[in-house]
């Protein structure tokens, strides 16, 4: 690869993955072009009104990255724009691009809608998915990256000359009419494709009568509907008559495990789960309960809180789960649709609806193919591009790489960690031009605020319905206005958008003001984006406090309105008197370590070691047992068939013989203090000496894995032809005798799992289930093989291995919880298994000659050691990532990162993205000479310490220490900010900026003062 | 105590468990009565006891720390 | 309880011979998703519905599949083939089932219709000359007391005429009156038609048996009249 | 003849594609004036045989083609569903002579719950066994509809409908274009 | 170091039943060190002081001051200026404490908030034991450094006595029996002989018994 490589990266496609992608790729080093067809980025995540299965708002989760990618400086976002063609090879890429005109100057445009108003061609909003109308000059959504209008091709001027009333109107007069498309040419050193997937259009579905009644909607039109921004401002009313439904059903599989009216033999793998998410949503928006009903075959919600959402659904929602794929809709009078379907004992059933919702599932875009042919990119029988599960986010074309649902049908968590995935990848020999092209970003002098009277500006959020369809806001920012050192007052729609970020830099500037409060949703997932704002208006970002009205207040107070008004009144109050006594603090920077600590020499520990090692860092890789590999080790091929031993044998050479990873074999973690970018670890050897040795790191990746449940029933350990899945490949490796001569197998899915102990899906029985079927009919095409499931989990392309398996003769009988399926030994010691054929009601019974229980997956024991890290984990012992929609691979305490089975169970592909993922989210760091550490720590006041030890005693960290004129001291740089020490010192010695006993005592006795 | 009682109860959560809880608590849409008002400390260890004291003082009807 | 059904012991003989016969029959690829169960007319029927029929092949229940009546419930209208995810051809399944019975056993009605059809050329077993004999009576009618139709012209086996008609036996059994609308029709667009003597009905009971071979009898026996003795270039299925 | 591949040099068409045909040509001079103040209402059985199962989309259309001039767009009512949806009246597949009356019946009430929904006096029956059918089911279930074929109201329409050809026309038509 | 426990607060509203507005002092020496007396629990005793006046409907008023220590004049006197605003003052330093503040303001009513307890040190945060009764001729070296003195309930100084059982002391069995811990020690360095010593008896005059005592520094008189 020739040295001169570039250090920038081409990232096609600007929805939720292109966007992580670039983030990781630009907070690691390289200059990023982010290449995006629509006048603004965000793609389909942006249209979403509400995410699984957090139920986050989709905005609410995406605006902080929109606004990062869009103020980013090492990001250049080039809208409107196709790729036309590209030449050079891996490292040295030359990109022709075609910029459509957006005919709005973007340097002028201030984006005040004026054009828009005035505009008279009127067209249907994409964005609403055709349900409303926008104007000729438009604004993608009101939280755009760029803010900026632009003219589509309906507009009057270019039709018939005349018109141009945006031009007269726009007050910064940012309208040119002779913009011309431009032609760019860019150079980089890899290519990332992420141009995602279309939504289906189901129109081809004559028998559900699409287009015949405007109530039969699909899931994207209904989640418009749902959304505040949506068509109906967040109101669930009926298209027809805009009156609200009292009765909804969703049917799942539309252009999707369809081999007839279309031609989608895939599973899409979110249809399931989202549909889910929007019965529960919908039910929400209805005063009066809401019937949901959901016609499903397999239900799907195999990722991770999944099945507990499906059952909360269930449970405490109300929602109606119908296994029966639908015939027919039926308009009925007065716009009620009419739907006549099979119950499961075959028995005819009718009901009426108000609306029906089509789940439709995801196609290939329709430009994607030309795409893939422009970059030599090979597409799979689907249209997807084409790749292996041992190299997830690699093209057939060295140098280019994909991820998110042009790779396959995927959810938001799977597309963000692939992103990063695929961040890593790219960059895994572009390591010495890191740095190369990036630009640093002069802030503006801090104003020094310290002396001056406390001068506060509230600004209290709508954030669309979601505080504003509750609390009154304007009684709120009225209220405001006479507290103490308020100086400014306002209220907007949505603060967190990029224009109201730029408005509160003028305000501040403007009106003088030295303090800010926000009242609007979590500072866990805003402050960071509102202290960046004020920083960039000269502020402290310290200098700064949030009231959380949403999340505490209009979203659980939802039934008492007044109660919501006057409790968000409170927290304003609360949180100017805190303000008022804010300080600014500084941050210093601090030389950090460049090694990284990856524990678990599973699949996922050896990738994540690798990805890092590749891009020139020392890795320390423990592993306690003796052998890298962990279950790889006992797994025959990937559901694709490809061989994972020859894989494994690779992938522990390059670990061994990797110059930048030193391996710990037999050694376990005993400890570890420190914080983001100097952590220091001792590792104990457990091979007899128990030498220990301490090793400095800047970051931590817990790879520690999970293994095979072994399972307590189906007199499995008690008869010798009962196996799980592992002892089935074992079987199949060493030709165990008791394969020879077979002539019935039953599988029983979901052992262990999808139970009250275990409410979790292990979502790799089903393929693995399948695929050793495959093999078993292959043998010997006249074996009998039965499947007892629940439900076939086979979702994304694992559906054709079912299709395959029922091609071949495999029988598939299903059971549920009630009628578990009887396994007994006979007299002649045969096994017999007794289940209900769930189609003819009738018992059927098996004699197999081996019964294999896909038994589930359960994380390994390591309490000790996430103890060390103090890293949380699940009821059932999984890890418990930061966000388990947009931060899957990253812990809430930074510097952490988790990959594979630990957090959740996977297939080798997801793992080995994930553990990608975790080497890119980990660059993030070690890319950085240092980091800025202080802010929220914990100082000393000398003259008050009677150098009494508590505070050395108490801090978890040990990081507190008595000095030779015997003071306590607390490095700033360790601290982790818990103020422990602050609250335990008997002399009152040590305080907690951000959270002095002033502060926190103004915030509370401010409660009691004056209302409230 | 009469119905008409409205309790003010503040509560501190500690940033990363309790606070995240409540906020979970609001995506879920669970409703509970608004006397509680939450107060951000990074750590439940950060919460003195001098501040439930003069939470009482000042007229809380009752303290909820939640880490 | 009834006893548990062996499921060991059952082959899917049937199953194999409608798969050789239909390739593109798919029937293993059964989702029991129930969209064929719910838009069909016959389902709960004889407790049977296409879903069912379709599990008892797959696992091999041959002897109750071929004993169920409700083969000749379902109509074969193919709503179900519509509908199906996985494109399973339960149509040519059900009549597959039907072509299974011993003749003697299907429904004497069906048999009967095909029987006679094969020997006179009609479901009603009418013969030929009496067919040509009502034609031409009910024509004459026509002809004397509605002048406009004075020179209708209804012809059988007329050679060289463009189209070949084949009428349904009930109307010139049962109902000649109804005969008169599609001649006068016929007559007013001055259409080149004309009967067939041979196998001359629209309907195909043996079709409905399931009985290829009279099936193939009767079909080879109009197209050799049609081609060889009238040579008429379209023929016209009626109402 | 395709299933036996027959070889056989003439086309296979339906007489509706030739109604259509000459209508269009103008060969079948015929409108709907006759029924623009009766108002008779009429509506349709799709036979599976000529729509879902061969000619589809087509053939439906053909079909509202032809029976639209004949009675007048505004008097004709769709069933719900129709067209290659359409359900089957159950007379099909031999049914009539099945010799099970009660399951046939209990068949084709979905068809007798269609008509009675379109509230049209009349259906047309483009087929023997769908005729034979929905008149069984009609008498069966009560409904008060008439079963037509096209050619019927076709030659009512033209007003060349002969007394004796009206033995399914209900009193409301019984006198008309004589 | 001192170490001291904090009366109940009971006892101390008995003491102050009859005051509306009262100094509380605390004390930067030994008592904040063991978590007792520093600036802290002067501002929580003053809450809760406050909350309990509340309580029973009554106003209460309080000050709160710390300074450096209560058992030198120099600091006392820094609480001059204002001592005279106040009912009554009580102070949260060690015995020593109260009556310093007494010797210096004599006119003003002194109340101790804390119960001094012994000499000793902690052995674990937030847990103190005693080591020394100050008994004034230091023997602990006989023992190897593991004083019968004050860590023996009798104070014996020639071997347990006869309720030592098992390592406790027979008043408790939450209290070791220290010449349990002696004679251990002394076996494990094979030196058990040095208890067979011959030692004068104790003159018990250096300690309490002796009536109370001074220590005089000549150099350091004025």
């Amino acid at each position: 690869m020739s040295k001169q490589a570039i250090g920038s990266v081409l990232v096609v496609g600007g929805g939720i993955a292109g966007i992580q992608a670039s983030l990781d790729l630009a907070d690691s080093g390289y200059l990023v072009y982010l290449v995006e067809k629509n006048s603004a980025i965000g793609g389909v995540m942006s249209q979403l009104d509400k995410t699984f299965p957090t139920n986050d708002c989709s905005m609410c989760i995406i605006s902080p990255k929109l606004v990062e990618v869009g103020r980013h400086l090492n990001i250049e976002l080039l809208t409107l724009s196709e790729v036309q063609s590209i030449s050079g090879e891996q490292g040295n890429f030359e990109i022709k691009l075609t910029q459509h005109p957006r005919y709005v100057d973007v340097d002028k445009c201030i984006a005040c809608g004026i054009c828009a108003e005035k505009c008279p061609k009127k067209v249907l909003n994409e964005y609403d998915a055709g349900l409303g109308k926008r104007k000729s000059i438009y604004l993608k959504y009101a939280q755009a990256v760029p803010l900026k209008y632009a003219i589509d091709e309906n507009c009057i001027y270019f039709k018939k000359g005349k018109c141009k009333a945006c031009e007269k109107f726009c007050p910064s007069d940012a309208i040119n009419f002779d913009d011309k498309q431009k032609e760019l040419t860019i150079n980089a050193g890899a290519i990332l494709i992420a141009p995602g997937s279309a939504v289906y259009d189901p129109s081809v579905y004559d028998t559900y009568g699409y287009k015949q009644s405007p109530n039969i909607v699909t899931s994207l039109e209904f989640e418009r509907i749902l959304a505040a921004t949506g068509p109906f401002a967040g109101d669930l009313v009926r298209p027809s008559d805009k009156k609200a439904p009292a009765k909804i059903a969703w049917l799942q599989c539309v252009g999707s495990r369809d081999i007839n009216t279309c031609d989608n033999s895939y599973c899409s793998s979110v249809c399931c789960m989202y549909a889910n998410k929007q019965a529960v949503i919908a039910k929400e928006h209805c005063d009066d309960p809401l019937d949901t009903a959901i016609f499903f075959m397999d239900l799907r919600t195999y990722g991770k809180d999944f099945d507990k959402y499906n059952l909360r659904a269930q449970e405490d929602h109300g929602v109606r789960f119908i296994r029966s794929r639908i015939h027919s809709v039926f308009p009925d009078d007065d716009d009620k649709l009419r739907i006549v379907y099979a119950t499961e004992s075959g028995k005819r059933a009718e009901e009426r609806f108000d609306m029906v919702v089509l789940s439709v599932g995801l196609s290939p875009g329709k430009d994607v193919a030309g795409l893939a042919e422009k970059m030599g990119v090979e597409l799979n029988n689907h249209g997807f591009a084409r790749t292996s599960c041992l190299s997830p986010v690699s093209t057939n074309r060295e140098g280019i790489f994909v991820c998110g649902t042009f790779q396959e049908p995927k959810d938001i968590p799977h597309t963000v960690m692939e992103a990063s995935a695929s961040a890593a990848a790219a960059t895994g020999n572009l390591s010495h031009a890191r740095w190369s092209l990036t630009r640093v970003k002069e802030m503006p002098p801090e104003e020094n605020v310290t002396g001056q009277k406390p001068r506060i500006g509230v600004f209290v959020c709508n954030c669309g319905i979601n505080i504003g369809g509750v609390a009154d806001v304007p009684a709120i920012r009225d209220y405001a206005r006479d507290l103490t050192h308020v100086i400014h007052v306002e209220d907007n729609l949505f603060t967190c958008s990029q224009d109201n970020q730029d408005h509160i830099k003028q305000i501040i500037r403007e009106k003088g003001i030295n303090r800010v409060v926000v009242a609007s949703c979590s500072p866990r997932t805003h402050e960071p984006l509102f202290q960046e704002t004020i920083r960039d208006a000269g502020l402290n970002k310290y200098l700064f406090e949030m009231a959380n009205i949403r999340d505490h207040n209009t979203w659980v107070h939802m039934d008492n309105p007044e109660k919501a008004t006057e409790k968000a009144k409170d927290l304003v109050r609360m949180a100017v008197a805190k303000a008022a006594y804010s300080e600014p603090l500084h941050q210093v920077s601090l030389k950090i370590s460049k090694a990284a600590l990856v524990i678990g020499g599973g699949v996922s520990g050896m990738e994540a070691a690798v990805g890092i090692a590749d891009q020139g860092r020392p890795v320390y890789l423990v592993e306690k047992s003796i052998e890298l590999g962990g279950n790889a080790k006992f797994l025959g091929t990937t559901w694709q068939g490809e061989q994972i031993g020859p894989y494994l044998e690779d992938l522990v050479n390059r670990v061994k013989n990797h110059p930048d990873i030193e391996l710990f074999m037999q050694t376990k973690v005993t400890g570890t203090t420190g914080t983001m970018g100097n952590f220091s670890t001792t590792l104990t050897s457990l091979n007899g000496e128990g030498k220990e040795i301490k090793i400095d790191h800047a970051v931590t990746v817990l790879a520690t894995g999970g293994r095979e449940k072994v399972p307590e029933q189906y007199l499995y350990g008690e008869h010798p032809h009962v196996m799980t899945q592992l002892d089935m490949d074992r079987a199949f490796s060493e030709s165990d005798e008791r394969l020879s001569g077979t002539k019935s197998v039953v599988f029983i899915q979901c052992v262990g799992s999808r139970i009250p102990e275990r409410p979790y899906c292990s979502k790799i029985c089903c393929t693995h289930s399948l695929k050793s079927a495959l093999l078993l009919k292959n043998k010997n095409p006249k074996m009998k093989v039965y499947i007892v499931y629940r439900d076939i989990r086979s979702y994304g392309f694992r559906e054709e291995l079912y299709v395959q398996a029922r091609e071949a003769g495999v029988i598939f009988i299903r059971y549920n919880l009630k009628n578990l399926p009887k396994v007994e030994s006979l007299e002649d010691d045969h096994l017999s298994v007794t289940v209900t054929d769930h189609v003819l009601g009738m018992p059927v019974r098996l004699k197999p000659d081996l019964l294999v229980l896909a038994s589930g997956i359960v994380p390994n024991a390591n309490t000790a050691l996430f103890e060390f890290f103090k890293v949380p984990v699940n009821s059932e012992g999984f890890l418990i990532e930061a966000h388990a929609k947009l931060r899957p691979v990253d812990f809430s305490s930074e510097g952490i990162f988790l990959a594979g089975l630990a957090h959740y169970p996977k297939p080798i592909e997801e793992s080995i993205a994930q553990a990608k993922a975790a080497a890119s989210r980990a660059m993030t760091i070690l890319a950085k000479e240092e980091i800025m550490v202080g802010g929220v720590v914990a100082s000393v006041e000398d003259a008050r310490c009677a150098a009494c030890l508590t505070c050395v005693r108490t801090c978890p960290y040990g990081i507190p220490k008595i000095n030779e004129d015997s003071h306590a001291v607390i490095d700033s740089a360790e601290c982790h900010g818990c103020g422990m020490c602050v609250s335990e010192c008997p002399g009152k010695a040590i305080s907690l900026q951000h959270f002095t006993d002033e502060q926190l005592l103004a915030k509370t006795s401010a409660l009691f003062t004056s209302g409230g | 105590m009469n119905e008409t009682f409205e309790p003010q109860i503040v509560a501190y959560c500690c940033n990363y468990c309790a606070y995240a809880a409540a906020d979970l608590a609001g995506s879920m849409r669970l409703s509970y009565p608004s006397n509680v008002k939450v107060i951000q400390v990074p750590c439940t260890g950060r919460v003195d006891i001098l501040y439930l004291l003069r939470a009482i003082e000042d007229g809380a009807d009752g303290i909820y720390v939640a880490g | 309880m009834t006893s548990p059904i062996e499921l060991d012991e059952l082959y899917c003989d049937f199953k194999e011979s409608v798969q050789a016969s239909i390739p593109e029959a798919n029937l293993d690829l059964c989702l029991t998703c129930g969209a064929c169960t719910g838009g069909c007319p016959a389902s709960e029927l004889l407790d049977m519905d296409p879903r069912k029929l379709v599990r008892m092949v797959l696992l091999g229940m041959d002897d109750e599949v071929r004993k169920t009546p409700w083969a000749w419930v379902c109509t074969m209208c193919a709503r179900c083939f519509k509908a199906c995810p996985m494109k399973i051809n339960i149509p040519k399944l059900v009549y597959s089932v039907r072509r299974s019975w011993p003749r003697d056993k299907a429904p004497k009605g069906i048999r009967g219709s095909c029987d006679q059809h094969i020997r006179a050329g009609n479901a009603m077993g009418v013969p030929s000359k009496d067919f040509i004999w009502v034609v031409e009576d009910v024509a004459e009618e026509i002809q004397e007391n509605d002048p406009k139709f004075k020179d209708l012209k209804v012809t059988v086996d007329r050679k060289g005429a463009h189209l070949v008609i084949n009428q349904n036996s009930r109307e010139p059994v049962t109902e000649p009156d109804e005969l008169g609308p599609l001649w006068k029709i016929l007559h007013m667009v001055e259409a080149d038609w004309t009967y067939p003597s041979v196998m001359w009905a629209g309907e195909n009971y043996c079709l409905f048996l399931a009985d290829e071979e009279g099936w193939k009898y009767i079909l080879e026996e109009f197209v050799y009249h049609i081609d060889n003795n009238l040579g008429a270039k379209v023929v016209v299925n009626t109402e | 003849m395709k299933k036996f591949n027959i070889p056989h040099n003439f086309e296979f068409t339906s007489i509706i594609t030739l109604y259509a045909q000459w209508i269009r040509e103008g060969k079948l001079k015929v409108n709907s004036d006759w029924n623009r103040d009766l108002k008779i209402k009429f509506t349709l059985q799709d036979p599976c045989n000529i729509v879902r199962k061969t000619w589809g989309e087509l053939m439906a259309d053909d079909l509202r083609f032809v029976i639209k001039t004949i009675v007048g767009e505004e008097n004709f009512v769709d069933m719900i569903p129709c067209g290659t949806n359409n359900f089957c009246c159950g007379g099909g597949g031999g049914a009539l002579q099945a010799g099970l009356p009660e399951q046939r019946r209990a068949y084709g009430k979905v068809k007798f719950d269609q008509i009675i929904k379109t509230g049209a006096n009349y259906v047309f029956a483009p087929c023997h066994n769908c005729h034979g059918q929905m008149e069984d089911i009609g008498e069966f279930y009560g409904g008060n509809y008439h079963v037509v074929h096209i050619w019927t109201i076709m030659c009512l329409a033209m007003g060349v409908l002969g007394e004796n050809e009206r033995a399914y026309l209900g009193p409301d038509l019984a006198k008309v274009g004589l | 170091m001192i170490v001291a426990d904090r009366k109940s607060l009971d006892e101390i509203q008995e003491m102050i039943k009859d005051y509306k507005k009262i100094l509380l002092v605390g004390c930067k020496g030994c008592v904040t060190v063991c978590n007792v007396g520093g600036m802290k629990e002067v501002q929580v005793l003053s809450s809760i002081l406050k909350i309990a006046r509340k309580k029973e409907g009554r106003e209460l008023q309080v000050e709160e001051r710390t300074i450096e220590r209560q058992c030198d004049f120099e600091y006392v006197e820094q609480l001059r200026a204002d001592c005279d605003r106040f009912d009554a003052i009580l102070s949260m330093a060690c015995g020593v404490g109260p009556q310093f503040l007494a010797e210096a303001f004599p006119s003003q009513k002194i109340y101790p908030a804390l119960d001094t307890k012994f000499f000793g040190g902690a052995v674990q945060h937030g847990i103190w034991e005693e080591r020394c009764a100050g008994c004034g001729t230091c023997v602990i070296h006989f023992y190897d450094s593991l004083c019968p003195i004050a860590r023996c309930a009798k104070s014996l100084q020639h071997g347990p006595c006869g309720g030592s059982a098992n390592g406790k002391c027979e008043i408790s069995e939450d209290v070791d029996c220290i010449w349990d811990i002696i004679v251990r020690k002394k076996m494990e360095q094979e030196r058990l002989e040095d208890l067979r010593t011959y030692r004068a008896f104790k003159d018990w005059r250096s300690a309490r018994d002796g009536g109370p005592r001074k220590s005089i520094r000549e150099e350091l008189v004025q």
